[in-house]
């Protein structure tokens, strides 16, 4: 289980996150929603290891990882799909996706089939390089590379911009598979209400740094949510 | 001002290209103020030696040489090694009525107060080398290689002069310019090997200068250019360089200086020992350049002794007519055109890295600060003896100095 | 008073113009009279060397504040800037190569001295016009300028960027370096153009010149200084640095890049060719060497130690890295280049904004954005 | 030819291929002054790369692309084109990281473009109100003078839609715009769309299709690099093909 | 005049006897022995001439002697001895009997020293006994001495030497050193016509010269004009011989280009780190080499001396690589995304590294010998390979190849780039940056080292090396295109053609200027560079 208490981060002067406390639970997919701009990106990035905080601490797996570099976070099985898709511009899509191979044991160093049936269009450009790839194919790459890690926790910052309606079908379908497995624990960013919704087990919405609500999804009350989503 | 030291400034490059070849002239003088001091020092007082680096930068060598006389206050002062440093220094020791010892050989045709040459003019190296290859070694044809700047250019410019007077047919010359430090002698070498290969005995007379010499000869060595087939004497390899290189490929190659490590005197067996003990290594070379700045060193000396002030007018004064004993067994005199004598020598490149004397002129020959090959620079005189104050004219420049 | 009147006054905050008149004064009239009217062995006495020195690091200041202008703000690393410094000098070494007249060593006063004893027949078209100090005042600009217009505009309209275009300033100031080393080129080679006497009719080594050549250098880096503020807080200076960020999104709101980035090219090489034509009077030569890659490389850093994207950083940086060469040269010979090497390092590490990094750190506290943007939100 | 004319967009046979691979396959679309157009599309149908055509940063192997029924954009530079009033909202949002958002769009805002009159251009009392505007629209009026390079992925979408406005061109192109939006902000984006279609044409790219729904404007199918299908939203939703390759069941 | 003599000497030598003669006049050996310690160099090349003559069994052990400067006069009694040094003194042997002389120390002894015209001498009086050695190698050499130096008086010894010749590769440089001598006068007409004929198929520029002066000079108009027609066709072919030359000598230099760039197209190319101390690797590679070459000469026995290269480039990697991770963990990997920083600090380092290596091994060039497996030259259809060059030819394909696969195919290699292209999301796939930065750039280091090791076998050794190099390099990688490696070999290899190609017309300056100007202007055609990587990522 992931569990975020109290953490605080800072941009130079400015004070981003104050005092966020979060769980990601394995087997449950965890909804994280707030307006633009509010802080849940680098609450993301703190749990990545992206930024360091400047308060608070991150357990994972009962081990604190608060100081943790972000690569080792990576080897104890935490996926990041980033908000902007981040793909290695120069690597073709097939050393994207190998990148993920970092974390891996060399016997589980193969790319999994399954990757290929959720997102198609990458089987046909494996050998085209990451930046010369459409927008929402450099999305579907972002979450493949994800995937390649086999993660137990997969964090995803809003995984559907982009993509056409049909594969955030997939992804939805995807997501919910995993989440309902046990074995993994997924932290989502979604803007897209009504995918979060359909998705989320538990929620948390956020608001200028803090989480003003959160819980299980069954008993979210949505009026309340889409008051702290609009302006 | 009674200092309580005499100052001498040393104006060597210790970094950058030319740090190569300057480094070892300070220490080279460092050791000598150091041999004054131990006898007693000049004038009773002691000699205060001020280094600084002028980092092969041509303004900075102005800058430094500025400070030296301006904020250190130097009696005098001993360094440079390119022209265009030299030339750098020039408007300031003139504006500042300074005094530079200038050793390295050079293109001359250049006469000021305040600069006394101890280097060759080309009338005592150049020259001398040419009549050697020509007369005893039967040279018909010629390529003057050199690095494309004044040095060479003016060298070149003399010697193309000289050998057509000596009724050498201008296409048995080649004349080649090649950039600084140029590293790629591929080009070259195979069409001084060609052009060597027309039947006539042929020489390469090399002003190539500083780093470029390494690849050169590597080059000449490599594409097997023997110096018994055509061999290249250089007026800018000395001790020095060939410690960069390995030379027994290189056995029989020549060059022309006025002094060489290999030398068979007293003094100079003197001179080496010294110079060994002061640097605590046996390996180290000595070489021409050392020597000028040993003469003008030791000339300054005398002249300062013989003044009793360092006051540099009355110094220059004293200075003419000087007499050292150089380290090759002859007495160098200074002339009132502020060059000195020296013999001549042509040395083989030996496998130990050393020269080998085969050749030296009968006498020592007197600088020439203005050319007898160029039209315009025949004509002029240099001539700074009291009161007839003149360089570079043709009738007296300069009035009477006060004072004197 | 007109617009343009009011946006020169707005340059500076007030504070700005103050402390900015205070260097001027002190730099333009007191470092001269303590150097004349105090005696040498006053404590304050600044000798004249010192003032020649200190003329010298101002021209080397103009260059970085040049460099400043098109790498600071539009992002143009160009590693040739030393060539356009060279060339503006060449143009005033020309020129006091021609008053030298019959007192060369030959005494030829068609010649200069190294053409007459390289035989020289006549003096090359290019050397006319020479003896006019005002032509070659002229040509210190405009030579410098339009080869930065022609070359620019080349680089430019081809897109040529980053370090593409660095690497072909640089082949640019070394292949004029390898030109001006041949003596066929006529000027000089590598011995370049010395043995000036003077300038304007006033020896060059009356102190008085002296004096005089520095307080011009100090008024000439002032008025490029004023220029170059003057352009960047321009809407153009703001489109200088939208194109250092993003260049091509420039383009997709409909500014000219090339017009842009050639402009400030050729402003900052007119800039740097009076730095020059400034420079040689002051330290009496002019070689090749002044387009070597590496002095056009040592500019950036100049301008890097100072503060990149300042103006007065780069100033800065040229004064103290040369200051510091200066005095390490004279007190620690053998291993200076320690303590230069050293400093250049602590200074990356530690001060990542150069020095101006640790002033504008301390003022940073006080005012909150940048001098040019905080009026207008307020205004908005 | 006769079609082009009195169109503001006219694009036909377009063709643009990267190492052989046909990004765009012999396209055709028209878009009439005034008209606001919707483009939907599969991933990598080419939605993008026509804009980049039509923005002159993609040069067609073949085809026509003209503007106003007359100029051959094909034929025109980046800043010419942007200069004839066609302004762009990149899919990655791109702003001036190191300007502050008045900066940014400062330098947008339409008017003076030749280098020398910019290097004395000045802002009008009218300009300063019509960027206060544009700020209190893309709510970034508190982080005016901040620079764009700290805004959040959100915010920085929106300051490119501002830099749109405040460039007042006569066709805009919008890739994706309310990607990272919240379903509120999504529709006021609508909204004023269609408020600023009503003097100008617009055309839009987007995967939301509750977005495509608000805009209410005919909608081009792309695939492949060709046009699918072409007419109302509910149209194309019925369309089989549609379905199967973008929609999906 | 002597050399004529000398000659003259040996073939009245050979006329009697095939092999040096047992009984000659000792005497007069003796006397020509001591003649060899005179002041005078034309005395001294006297006695040289007249030992010719003589053929005296021991005329080959004090020539060569004199070659070797192994001849002393003792100071004291001005005997002339032959001297082998052990220990501290030299143990002598008297030079006209070979008896045994004592031992001296070197300070009483004056060498005899051979100039340039001496050592001529004895080379021909030498090479010409070299003529009936039994070692076929021999014979080549002393047939390519009669060649290089054709003389009329070689025409009876090589024909001797022809009649008992078997070997194919002898007998046909031995025709063609028959045919140079006849045509260097004393061939009849038919015989010279023939001689034209036989050396008509050669290339060698020393022939050329002789049909050349042939077709002016000879007293025949048969002879002058199939020299004439033999000369035009060698000239023709020499077009082709000189087009191949200036191609391997463009190859040649783009190697030393590429090997200086290459590490540079790692640590700049790949990793985007302005590195200004890349010159200084190569540097350390240099000294590292030397060093080695230093610890064979001191330490080892001379016949493993060949092999230091082979020790000097792992060790060269090592130092440059491990000065290199060094510089990154301490300095650089705070730098990342801030090229100017990384531009300054680098080059305070590269300033700081030369002062260091002037510290401790002085600010003049050291010397590093070409081990004798990549000396000399060889001939190949007619061009001349010199030995060095073509190692370093290999070499650098082979440095290129091992980096091409290493970046391709090694996990490593992935990683690397992976971690330039996107440092923090690499991080964010398990990718140690930290290490991953530390290791690419101690490889690039090290490769910079292990391109000092070939430059020091072409170029000088000394704390500004580094200097030479740097702007070079980066014109090289950024010229084939920034990231891309085999832009940096093409870019490398088309500068060194394109220069090499240009210098016979324009001279070593203009074509270096020349080669700066296409340089900018093909950047107008293709503003990143040679192998531009394309695509929409790249603005
Ligand atoms: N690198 C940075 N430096 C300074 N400020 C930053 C930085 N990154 C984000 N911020 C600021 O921190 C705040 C939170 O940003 P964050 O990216 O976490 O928002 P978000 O909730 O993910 O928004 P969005 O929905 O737009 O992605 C924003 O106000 C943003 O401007
Ligand atoms: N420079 C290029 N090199 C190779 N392929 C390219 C290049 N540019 C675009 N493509 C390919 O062209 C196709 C069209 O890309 P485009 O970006 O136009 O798609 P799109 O319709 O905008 O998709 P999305 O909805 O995902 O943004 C994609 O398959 C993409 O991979
Ligand atoms: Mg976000
Ligand atoms: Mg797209």
């Amino acid at each position: 289980m992931l569990t975020c208490t109290d953490v605080h981060l800072h941009y130079g002067a400015s004070h981003t996150l104050r005092g966020v406390g979060l769980k990601a639970e394995k087997g449950r997919v965890t909804c994280l929603m707030g307006r633009n701009g509010v802080g849940k990106t680098s609450l993301l990035g703190a749990v990545m290891g992206m930024h360091p905080v400047s308060g608070g601490a991150i357990t994972w797996e009962g081990d604190d990882i608060t100081r943790l570099p972000t690569h080792q976070r990576a080897r104890r099985g935490i996926a990041y799909v980033p908000q902007g898709r981040e793909i290695f511009p120069r690597l073709t899509v097939r050393e994207n996706l190998e990148t993920g191979f970092a974390c891996l044991p060399r016997a589980l160093r193969h790319l999994p089939d399954e990757i290929f049936d959720l997102f198609p269009v990458l089987r046909d450009m494996l050998h085209r390089r990451g930046g010369d790839l459409s927008g929402g194919q450099q999305q579907q790459l972002a979450i493949a590379r994800a995937l390649v890690t086999k993660p137990r926790l997969l964090v995803l910052d809003e995984p559907t911009e982009g993509i056409q309606p049909s594969i955030i079908k997939d992804i939805e379908r995807v997501i919910r598979l995993l989440g309902s497995r046990g074995d993994m624990a997924i932290l989502l960013v979604e803007q897209y209400f009504e995918f979060a919704r359909d998705l989320a087990d538990d929620y948390a919405v956020m608001d200028r740094g803090e989480i003003v609500m959160a819980g299980a999804a069954v008993a979210m009350e949505e009026a309340e949510v889409r008051k702290h989503l609009t302006v | 001002w009674a200092a309580d030291t005499i100052k001498v400034g040393i104006l060597h490059s210790l970094s950058g290209t030319m740090a190569i070849s300057e480094t070892t002239l300070k220490d080279a003088m460092l050791m000598m103020i150091d041999d004054l001091n131990k006898q007693g020092g000049l004038l009773g007082k002691q000699v205060e030696p001020v280094v600084v680096d002028p980092a092969s930068n041509w303004p900075l060598f102005a800058e430094k040489a500025r400070e030296l006389l301006e904020k250190d206050k130097v009696d005098v002062m001993f360094g440079c090694w390119t022209s265009v440093s030299r030339k750098s220094v020039l408007p300031v020791v003139e504006d500042l009525n300074g005094l530079l010892f200038y050793p390295v050989q050079y293109e001359g045709e250049e006469s000021s107060r305040n600069v006394f040459y101890t280097g060759a003019a080309p009338n005592q190296q150049a020259i001398p080398a040419v009549d050697y290859l020509m007369n005893d070694l039967g040279v018909k044809r010629w390529v003057l290689a050199g690095t494309d700047y004044v040095y060479p250019r003016t060298t070149n410019k003399i010697l193309e002069q000289y050998l057509i007077d000596k009724g050498v047919a201008p296409a048995d010359i080649m004349v080649n310019y090649t950039p600084f430090g140029h590293a790629d002698w591929q080009t070259i070498v195979s069409d001084v090997k060609k052009f060597g290969s027309a039947g006539k005995k042929t020489a390469v007379v090399s002003t190539i200068n500083g780093d470029a010499n390494v690849p050169f000869y590597k080059e000449l060595a490599n594409q097997g250019i023997k110096a018994n087939d055509i061999p290249v004497v250089a007026f800018s390899v000395g001790e020095e360089e060939l410690a960069g290189i390995d030379t027994k490929p290189l056995v029989g190659h020549l060059a022309a200086w006025n002094y060489f490590m290999s030398e068979d005197s007293p003094a100079n067996a003197a001179f080496i020992k010294k110079w060994h003990a002061f640097t605590k290594d046996t390996k180290r070379v000595t070489n021409d350049p050392m020597e000028a700045h040993f003469i003008g060193f030791n000339m300054w000396v005398q002249a300062v002794r013989q003044a009793g002030t360092t006051d540099v007018d009355a110094v220059r004064q004293a200075m003419y007519g000087q007499k050292v004993a150089n380290l090759t067994g002859g007495v160098s005199e200074m002339m009132p055109n502020h060059h000195i004598t020296k013999p001549v020598l042509i040395g083989e490149i030996q496998p130990d890295g050393q020269f080998a004397t085969v050749w030296q002129t009968e006498g020592l020959v007197a600088g020439d600060a203005w050319s007898d090959f160029i039209p315009e620079s025949k004509k002029l005189n240099a001539d700074w003896t009291y009161p007839w104050v003149c360089g570079n004219c043709e009738k007296p420049k300069f009035a009477p100095l006060a004072g004197m | 008073m007109g617009p343009i009147t009011r946006r020169l006054i707005a340059l500076e905050s007030k504070r700005g113009w103050a402390v900015l008149l205070a260097v001027f004064a002190f730099a333009a009239v007191a470092v001269p009279l303590l150097n004349v009217l105090l005696p040498p062995d006053h404590a304050l006495h600044v000798p004249t060397y010192m003032v020649q020195l200190l003329g010298k690091f101002l021209c080397y200041a103009m260059l970085a504040l040049a460099l400043d202008l098109i790498w600071g703000f539009a992002g143009v690393l160009s590693l040739g800037h030393g060539a356009f410094f060279a060339l503006g000098g060449y143009a005033m070494g020309m020129y006091m190569m021609r008053q030298i007249g019959e007192r060369g060593v030959y005494g030829n006063a068609d010649l200069p001295d190294f053409m007459v004893f390289l035989n020289w027949g006549e003096l090359p078209w290019y050397w006319w016009g020479f003896d006019s100090f005002w032509f070659a005042a002229l040509m210190a600009v405009a030579v410098p300028g339009l080869l930065a217009f022609v070359f620019g505009w080349l680089a430019f309209r081809s897109r040529i960027t980053g370090v593409y275009l660095s690497i072909i300033t640089q082949a640019m100031t070394y292949a004029l370096m390898l030109a001006f080393f041949r003596n066929e080129m006529g000027f000089g080679g590598n011995n370049g153009l010395t043995d000036f006497k003077d300038i304007l009719g006033y020896s060059l080594s009356a102190d008085g010149t002296k004096i005089g050549l520095y307080v011009a250098t100090v008024i000439a880096l002032t008025l490029a200084y004023l220029v170059s503020r003057f352009i960047v807080g321009s809407r153009l200076g703001r489109i200088l640095l939208a194109v250092r960020d993003a260049e091509s999104r420039v383009r997709f709101i409909g500014h000219s890049v090339t017009g842009a980035k050639l402009f400030a090219f050729t402003v900052s090489a007119m800039i740097a060719g009076v730095a020059g034509a400034l420079y040689v009077p002051q330290v009496g030569i002019i070689n090749p060497s002044e387009f070597s890659p590496a002095q056009s490389i040592e500019v950036a850093i100049w301008a890097a130690v100072g503060g990149r994207g300042t103006l007065f950083g780069p100033i800065l940086g040229a004064l103290s890295v040369n200051g510091a060469k200066s005095f390490f040269t004279g007190a620690a010979p053998e291993v200076w280049l320690f303590f230069l090497g050293g400093l250049f390092v602590v200074v990356t590490l530690f001060l990542p904004k150069g020095l101006v990094g640790l002033a504008s750190a301390a003022r940073r506290l006080k005012r909150p954005t940048l001098p040019v943007t905080k009026e207008e939100p307020r205004n908005a | 030819m006769r079609e082009a004319h009195g169109s503001i967009l006219y694009l036909d046979g377009v063709s643009v291929s990267f190492d052989g691979f046909k990004a765009l396959n012999s396209l055709s679309l028209i878009i009439e002054p005034g008209e606001l157009r919707t483009i939907i599309g599969p991933n990598g149908a080419g939605k993008t790369t026509m804009m980049d055509v039509i923005t002159g940063k993609t040069r067609p192997d073949v085809g026509a692309v003209l503007y106003d029924g007359e100029v051959d954009l094909t034929k025109q530079s980046e800043e010419r084109i942007a200069i004839m009033g066609i302004g762009r909202k990149f899919q990655k949002p791109t702003v001036f990281e190191n300007l502050t958002v008045f900066e940014n769009l400062e330098l947008a805002l339409a008017g003076e473009r030749r280098t020398f009159a910019v290097l004395f251009a000045q802002l009008s009392g009218t300009q300063r109100d019509r960027i206060a505007e544009i700020l209190a629209t893309i709510r970034l009026t508190a982080r005016a003078g901040e620079k764009a390079g700290t805004l959040s992925h959100g915010q920085k979408q929106w300051l490119e839609i501002g830099m749109l406005l405040a460039q007042d061109p006569r066709l805009m192109l919008l890739d994706e715009p309310v990607a990272g939006m919240t379903d509120a902000e999504t529709e006021q984006t609508a909204e004023l769309l269609v408020g600023i279609a009503k003097e100008r044409s617009v055309i839009v790219v987007e995967h939301d299709m509750e977005f495509v729904r608000t805009l209410a404007s005919k909608v081009t199918v792309l695939h492949e690099g060709s046009v699918l299908a072409e007419g109302s939203l509910a149209h194309v939703q019925a369309d089989e093909r549609v379905i199967e390759v973008y929609l999906g069941r | 005049m002597s050399r004529i003599l000398a000659a003259l000497g040996v073939l009245v030598a050979l006329m009697f006897a095939p092999l040096a003669p047992a009984h000659a006049d000792d005497a007069a050996f003796a006397a020509a022995v001591a003649g060899l310690d005179q002041k005078s160099f034309p005395k001294r090349a006297e006695a040289v001439a007249t030992l010719g003559t003589l053929g005296h069994a021991r005329t080959e052990t004090v020539l060569r002697a004199l070659a070797d400067g192994t001849l002393f006069a003792r100071k004291e009694d001005r005997q002339v001895v032959i001297g082998r040094l052990s220990g501290d003194a030299y143990s002598l042997s008297d030079a006209a009997t070979g008896a045994p002389a004592g031992s001296a120390p070197s300070g009483e002894l004056a060498k005899i020293i051979a100039n340039n015209q001496m050592r001529g001498q004895i080379q021909d009086i030498l090479g010409r006994f070299l003529l009936f050695s039994t070692d076929a190698e021999d014979r080549i050499r002393a047939a390519d001495q009669v060649l290089s130096n054709p003389d009329a008086s070689a025409v009876a010894q090589v024909r001797n030497a022809l009649k008992t010749e078997n070997e194919p590769a002898v007998r046909q440089r031995l025709e063609r050193a028959l045919a140079a001598a006849l045509l260097s006068g004393g061939g009849t007409t038919e015989e010279r016509l023939a001689a034209v004929q036989t050396l008509g198929n050669t290339n060698e520029p020393a022939l050329r010269g002789l049909i050349q002066r042939t077709a002016a000079n000879d007293a025949d108009d048969a002879v002058r004009a199939a020299a004439t027609s033999a000369l035009a066709a060698i000239d023709r072919r020499l077009v082709f011989l000189d087009m191949g030359q200036n191609l391997v000598f463009g190859l040649s230099l783009g190697s030393v280009l590429l090997l200086a760039a290459i590490g540079l197209a790692i640590t700049f190319g790949v990793m985007g780190v302005i590195n200004m101390a890349h010159g200084e690797m190569i540097m350390l590679g240099a000294y590292t080499t030397f060093v080695v070459q230093q610890a064979f000469r001191a330490y080892l026995p001379p016949d493993l001396f060949g092999l230091y290269l082979v020790v000097a480039v792992p060790m060269a990697f090592v130092v440059a690589g491990a000065v290199g991770v060094a510089m990154e963990r301490s300095v650089i990997r705070f730098l990342y995304g801030r090229p100017l920083e990384t531009l300054l600090a680098t080059w305070g380092i590269s300033l700081m590294l030369q002062q260091a290596i002037r510290s401790s091994f002085g600010a003049t060039n050291r010397e590093v010998a070409n081990p004798a497996w990549m000396s000399g030259a060889m001939d190949f259809l007619g061009l001349t390979l010199t030995t060095n060059r073509i190692v370093i030819i290999i070499f650098a394909a082979a440095v290129v190849l091992a980096l091409a696969a290493f970046l391709r195919w090694s996990a490593m290699g992935l990683n690397m780039r992976a971690v330039t292209q996107n440092r923090s999301m690499a991080a964010a796939m398990g990718i140690p940056t930290g290490r991953v930065d530390a290791l690419t750039f101690g490889l690039g280091s090290g490769i910079a080292g292990v391109a000092g090791v070939a430059l020091s076998q072409v170029s000088n050794v000394s704390p500004s090396l580094g200097q030479g190099y740097i702007v070079d390099s980066f014109m090289v990688v950024v010229f084939g295109g920034v990231g891309s490696l085999w832009g940096t070999v093409v870019g490398a290899m088309s500068l060194g053609i394109v220069n090499k190609f240009l210098e016979p017309y324009s001279g070593a300056v203009l074509a270096k200027i020349l080669v700066l100007v296409i340089i900018i202007l093909f950047i107008q055609k293709r503003p990143r560079g040679l192998f531009a990587l394309r695509g929409r990522f790249v603005e």
